[in-house]
C-alpha cells in the first residue's frame, strides 16, 4: 500500500485531502457521515476578528456544474472560536486549519495573535481572497503589493504554518503567489471561487441578494487546475489545490500539476462522505500503477 | 438519529393531480425515530441540469412497514425528472435533516397548509393523533387539482378545504375560512405553504396570541449546515434554515406581520 | 409580436442574437441546419494575416459543462478569405462580421486595410484575446496599454464599426473595457475563453497539445454574465455578451445584465439550430412579458 | 445528401458482447443516400458528465426499411449510458456526417478491422458486394468477445478472424493473419480500428503498393467541420477530420510509416 503522507512546511497530513474553508464548517456537521480522524486535515470557516451576519438570504444560486454563493463570511468572531468551537473539535485525530479573513491588515492580526495561543491550530490559512465582502477580503488578493502587506503583517504574528489562500480573479496568479512566498508564506491555497453572476429573468433580478457571488463546484476546475499547475512552477513552496474536486481522478489531476495537497470544497454538499471515497481513490490509483507514494505523482505531470 | 446517505428504493410512485406525485420509498435504516417537520435532500440522477441535491418534507413515514413517503410538485428540472421514477429505481436521500414541529404541551392545534406546502403536515397530523390531541386541519389550494389526500387528513383530523377558485371547498384564501369565525380554542397553528400565506397565518395567530410554528422552504445546497446558504434572518440574527429549522415559531423570525 | 433590432454603432441587427468566432465556421457549415439570414449577425473564424496551421492534436476536451480548445487560430490567411471564402458569403440576409487576430500589431492594420476594401463587411471584431497562442493574442487583452494601443493602431486604418473582444482572464475588465472604449471601439465584445487546462491521469499528461487552452460553455456563464455586468455599467458604447449561452433564457439574462446583443458559440456544438430557437424564444419572452422592444429588458437588471 | 439534427426512435438494442451493443434506429429521413465511411454525431441525454455529443460510424443502413444501425463499444459515460436505451426511446442525431470510403475503380478488396473499429466496415461491405466487388474481410480483437456479428459480414465476402489469445480464428495481430502470405490481388486495402493496428496495415498496403484508405476516429467538438477541433496532419496541413474525414487514404496523412 501506498505512502499518502504529505508535508506542507511544518505540517504533516496522512494523506493529501483536505476539506475546503466554508464547505465543512467545523467538523461536527460531518461527524454523521465520516471520521473525521480520517482525513489529511480540515480548514475551517472563514473566522474574523468581530462576529459578522454575512449577507441576506438568498446566497446560493445553482448554476450549470457548480454553484454561486454569497455567504460574505458569516461567523461569530475568533473568540467565540476559541472559547465555544475549539474545545470541541480540538480532539480531531487531524490538522485543524484556521481560515482567517479580514478587511483590516490590523483584524488579521489581531485573529493570528488570538488563535496563535492554542495548541491543537498547527496552522492558519490566510484568506486574501474572499469575494463576498465588500472592503478587503478580495481586494488584498488581487494586486501583488497588497497580498505582500497583509502576508507580511501576518507572518510577523504567526509562527507556525502560514497558508496564504489567492484569488483566481486575477491577470496573473503566480505573481500574486510568489508575492506572498517572497514576505514568507510558508505555502499557498488556491484557487478560492470565481466572480460570478445569475439573473432571475422572471422577477429581472439578481438570484444573489449581493448580485455578484463566488463560483465554484466542477465548473471552475480547468481553471483551477491550470492555475495551481502555474503557481506550482513559479513558486518553491508547497501548493494546496481545490477548485471543483469531486473524486479522485480530479484530485490526482490536481496532484500531477503540482499541488502537495488537495482541498474538497463544494463536492462536501452534494456527497457529505466525498472526502472518504476520494482518499480511497487515491490510493487505488498509486497502488494499480505501483507508485509507492504519492509524492511519486506531486508534480509529474509530463509536458 | 444520526444522519445518513442512504440508497432508498422506489416502491412506488403514483400521480395525485398534474402536477402533484407522491413517492413511496423504503431502505434498510429505521425510521422511528423521525420526526415531523424534518425534512430529506435526494439527489436527482440523470438530470444534467440538477448539480446540487433537492430537499423535500418528509410527507409521512409508516413505522409498522418502515416506509418513508414524499410529496412533491413538480416545479422545475430536478422535480419534474423524480416524477418519472419508476418502481424499483434508485434514490439517494441524506436524512433525517432539521428540526421538527414542537407540540410538547399542545392541546387543540390547527394545521394550515397551502399548495404542496401541505407535505410536512400529514406526518404532523399523524403524531398529534398518536398523542391524541385534536386538530383542525386547514388545506388551501389554487384549485381543486391542488387538494390532495383528503382521505388521509380525515383519520387525523377534522378536514377543511379552501380554494381560491371555489373549485372544492370554501372559496378563497385559505386565511378567509369560515372556520376562523368563531374562536376554536386552538393553542397552536402549524403552517407550511408559499410564504405570503404563511405570513397571513402568522398575522392571525399573532393578533390572537396563539403560537404558531411555520416551516420555511429556503434554498439549500447542503442541508446540512456546513455552507451556511439557506440562512433566514432571526432575533438571533442570520441562521440556517436547514439545521435551527425548518421549523420556526414566529416569534424568532423577522417577519413585518 | 415585439421588435427586436438592435444596433450596435452603425451596424443595424435584426435581432440580437449572432454566432460566436471560431464556433461557426463561416456559416456555411450551418446552411444545411438553419437560415444563415434568419441571425443578427455571424462572426466569422478568426483571421490572420499569413495562414496558420494552428497548434497539434488534440485540440479539445470535454469538461463539466463545458470544453477546452486550442485551436490555435487555424485559418488560410486574410487573402484567402478575401479571394476564396467572402465570394461564397457575401450574400448572407444578416452581418458579417470578421473577427481579427494576430501577434504585432502591424498584422492587425494589415489584415484591416485589406478587409475595409469589401463592400458586405459592415463590422469587424478585434480579437485581443486568444488564450491559444504564443505570442500577441491575449497578451494585447490582458494589459489597458496594450489594449489601447492595438485599438488605436485599427481605429485610424478601419472606418466602419469597431468592436474589441475582451481577454476574460483580467482583474479587471471594466479598466480593459474603458482603455479601448476611450480609443474609439464602437463595441466591446466579451467574454472570450477563460484559461484552463486538463489532465489524462492514466497517461499522466495534458489532454490538450499546448497544456492549457480557452474554457467555453455554460461553465463559464455566471462569470461572462458578471463581466458583462461590470463592463455594461462603465462603458458607455454598446455590449456584445457571450459566455455559455445556451438557450433563450441565458441570452435574456445578459440582455438583461447590459449586453444590447450576444453571441452563441459552443452551444452550436452540440445543436445547430439552437441560435434560431434563442431568437424565438427571446421573442415569445418579449411577447410574454408585454415588453414592445428588447431594448425594453437591455440592461434593465433591478438591483 | 443534406445534414439533418433528426430524432430517431430505438427499435432494438441488442448486446452482442461483453462491450458492444447494436442499435437499430428509425426515423422519417431518408437514408437512401447515406454512404458507407459516414457517421452521426449523437445526442446522450440524461448523462450530467456528457457534454458534447458523441460520434459514430454508420455501422449499416437497411434501405428498403429506412433503418440504421449502430454498433457501440462501451468506452466511457457517454457510450454506456447509450447501452442502457431501452426499445422505443428517443435518440437525436446529427447526420449524415463526413466523407466515404471510394470504390470507383476497385476491384478487389481487403477490408481490415480491429475492435470497435470494424464499425464501419459491414456497410461499406454490403456497398461493395452490391457493386460485385470481391472482398477478404479480416476482423481481429483481443479475444472471441471482441468479434461479433461474423455471419453478417459473410454474407458480403470471405471473412476471416484473428484474436491476440488465439480464442477464435488465428492467434495473434491481423496483420500476421496468414492471409498475407499469398498475394491474393487485391487493389484496395480499407481499414478502421486502433491507430497502431490501422499504422501496420497501411505499412503493408504502403510496402504491397496498394491503395488504401483508413478511417480515423480523433475527438471532435461539432462533427461539421465549424469547430476546427479534430484535425489530422497531412500533406496539406491540418485538416478536419470530421468534413475531409473520417476516411483518408493513407498517401494523404502524414503517418511515419
Ligand atoms: C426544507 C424544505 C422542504 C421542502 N419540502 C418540499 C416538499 O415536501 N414538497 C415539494 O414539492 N417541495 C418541497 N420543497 C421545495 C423543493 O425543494 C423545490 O421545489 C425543489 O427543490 C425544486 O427543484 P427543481 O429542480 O424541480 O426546480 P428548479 O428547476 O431548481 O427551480 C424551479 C423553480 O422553483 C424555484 N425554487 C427552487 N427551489 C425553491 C425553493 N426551495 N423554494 C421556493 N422556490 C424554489 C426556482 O427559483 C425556480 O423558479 C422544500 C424545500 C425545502 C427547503
Ligand atoms: C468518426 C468517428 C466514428 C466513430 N465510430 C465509432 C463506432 O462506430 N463505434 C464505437 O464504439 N465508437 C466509435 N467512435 C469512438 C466513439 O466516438 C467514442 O468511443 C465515444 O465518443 C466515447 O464516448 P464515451 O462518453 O463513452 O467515453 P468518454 O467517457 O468520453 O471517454 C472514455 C475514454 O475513451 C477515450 N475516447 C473518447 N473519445 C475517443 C475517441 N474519439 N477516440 C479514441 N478514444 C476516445 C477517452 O480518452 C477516455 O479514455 C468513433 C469516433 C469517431 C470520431
Ligand atoms: C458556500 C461556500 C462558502 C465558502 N466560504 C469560504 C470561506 O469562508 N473562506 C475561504 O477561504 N473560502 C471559502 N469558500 C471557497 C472554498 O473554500 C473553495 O476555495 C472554493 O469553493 C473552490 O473549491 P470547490 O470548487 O471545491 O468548492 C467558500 C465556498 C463556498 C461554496
Ligand atoms: C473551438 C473554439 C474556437 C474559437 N475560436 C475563436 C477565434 O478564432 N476568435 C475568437 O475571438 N474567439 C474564438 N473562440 C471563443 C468564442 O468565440 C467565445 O468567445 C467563447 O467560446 C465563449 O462563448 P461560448 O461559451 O458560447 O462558446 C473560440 C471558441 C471555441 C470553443
Ligand atoms: S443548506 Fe447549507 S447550511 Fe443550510
Ligand atoms: S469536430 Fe468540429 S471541426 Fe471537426
Amino acid at each position: 500500500m501506498a505512502d499518502l503522507n504529505v508535508r506542507i512546511h511544518n505540517l504533516l497530513l496522512k494523506n493529501p485531502v483536505m476539506t475546503a474553508s466554508g464547505t465543512f464548517g467545523y467538523g461536527p456537521e460531518f461527524e454523521d457521515f465520516i471520521d473525521i480522524g480520517a482525513l489529511g486535515g480540515i480548514v475551517v470557516k472563514g473566522t474574523t476578528l468581530e462576529p459578522r451576519q454575512g449577507n441576506s438570504y438568498p446566497r446560493m444560486a445553482e448554476t450549470p456544474a457548480g454553484m454561486l454563493n454569497a455567504v460574505g463570511l458569516q461567523n461569530k468572531g475568533v473568540d467565540y472560536f476559541i472559547n465555544s468551537i475549539y474545545p470541541l473539535i480540538q480532539h480531531y485525530n487531524t490538522n485543524i486549519i484556521v481560515n482567517v479573513s479580514g478587511s483590516l491588515v490590523e483584524d488579521y492580526i489581531k485573529v493570528c495573535e488570538k488563535l496563535s495561543a492554542l495548541k491543537n491550530i498547527p496552522a492558519i490559512e490566510l484568506n486574501i481572497s474572499c469575494p463576498n465582502v465588500k472592503e478587503g477580503g478580495m481586494a488584498f488578493g488581487t494586486s501583488c503589493a497588497a497580498a505582500a502587506t497583509v502576508t507580511k503583517a501576518v507572518r510577523n504574528v504567526w509562527p507556525k504554518t502560514l497558508i496564504v489562500k489567492l484569488s483566481p480573479n486575477v491577470t496573473n496568479i503566480a505573481e500574486i503567489a510568489k508575492s506572498v512566498e517572497d514576505e514568507g508564506a510558508d505555502a499557498v491555497s488556491l484557487i478560492n471561487t470565481l466572480l460570478g453572476m445569475a439573473i432571475n429573468i422572471d422577477t429581472r433580478k439578481p438570484l444573489l441578494s449581493t448580485v455578484t457571488g463566488g463560483l465554484s463546484g466542477p465548473a471552475i476546475k480547468p481553471v483551477a487546475l491550470r492555475m495551481v499547475w502555474q503557481v506550482a512552477k513559479a513558486v518553491k513552496i508547497p501548493v494546496v489545490g481545490m477548485g471543483g474536486i469531486s473524486n479522485a481522478k480530479d484530485a490526482i489531476e490536481f496532484l500531477l500539476a503540482g499541488a502537495s495537497a488537495i482541498q474538497v470544497g463544494t463536492a462536501n454538499f452534494i456527497d457529505p462522505a466525498i472526502t472518504i471515497s476520494i482518499i480511497k481513490g487515491i490510493e487505488e490509483y498509486l497502488d494499480k500503477n505501483h507508485f509507492s507514494s504519492v509524492y511519486d505523482i506531486i508534480g509529474k505531470l509530463e509536458c | 438519529m444520526k444522519k445518513s446517505i442512504t440508497d432508498f428504493t422506489v416502491l412506488s410512485n403514483t400521480r395525485l393531480s398534474s402536477t402533484q406525485f407522491l413517492l413511496e420509498l423504503s431502505s434498510d435504516i429505521l425510521l422511528n425515530d423521525v420526526l415531523p417537520g424534518q425534512f430529506v435532500n435526494v439527489k436527482v440522477e440523470d438530470s444534467p441540469q440538477t448539480f446540487l441535491r433537492r430537499p423535500f418534507s418528509i410527507h409521512s413515514v409508516d413505522a409498522k412497514r418502515n416506509v418513508l413517503f414524499l410529496l412533491i410538485k413538480e416545479m422545475g428540472i430536478g422535480s419534474t425528472k423524480l416524477a418519472s421514477l419508476q418502481k424499483g429505481s434508485n434514490l439517494n436521500l441524506i436524512l433525517p435533516l432539521g428540526n421538527s414541529f414542537s407540540f410538547g404541551n399542545v392541546k387543540k392545534a390547527i394545521l394550515i397548509g397551502g399548495g404542496c406546502g401541505v407535505a410536512p403536515l400529514l406526518f404532523l397530523a399523524k403524531k398529534l393523533h398518536e398523542k391524541d390531541i385534536h386538530c383542525d386541519i386547514l388545506l388551501g389550494g389554487r384549485s381543486s387539482d391542488d387538494i390532495v389526500e383528503v382521505e388521509e387528513y380525515q383519520k387525523y383530523g377534522t378536514t377543511h378545504i379552501t380554494t381560491e377558485d371555489g373549485s372544492l371547498g370554501e372559496k378563497g384564501l385559505v386565511t378567509k375560512h369560515s372556520i376562523f369565525n368563531s374562536n376554536k380554542g386552538w393553542d397552536m397553528v402549524y403552517s407550511c405553504g408559499p410564504e405570503p400565506m404563511m405570513k397571513s397565518v402568522a398575522m392571525y395567530a399573532k393578533q390572537n396570541e396563539i403560537e404558531c410554528e411555520v416551516s420555511l422552504e429556503n434554498t439549500m445546497a447542503c442541508g446540512i449546515g456546513s455552507c451556511l446558504c439557506c440562512v433566514t434572518d432571526t432575533i438571533d440574527g442570520n441562521i440556517c434554515v436547514c439545521t435551527e429549522g425548518p421549523v420556526f415559531n414566529i416569534k424568532r423570525l423577522k417577519w413585518q406581520i
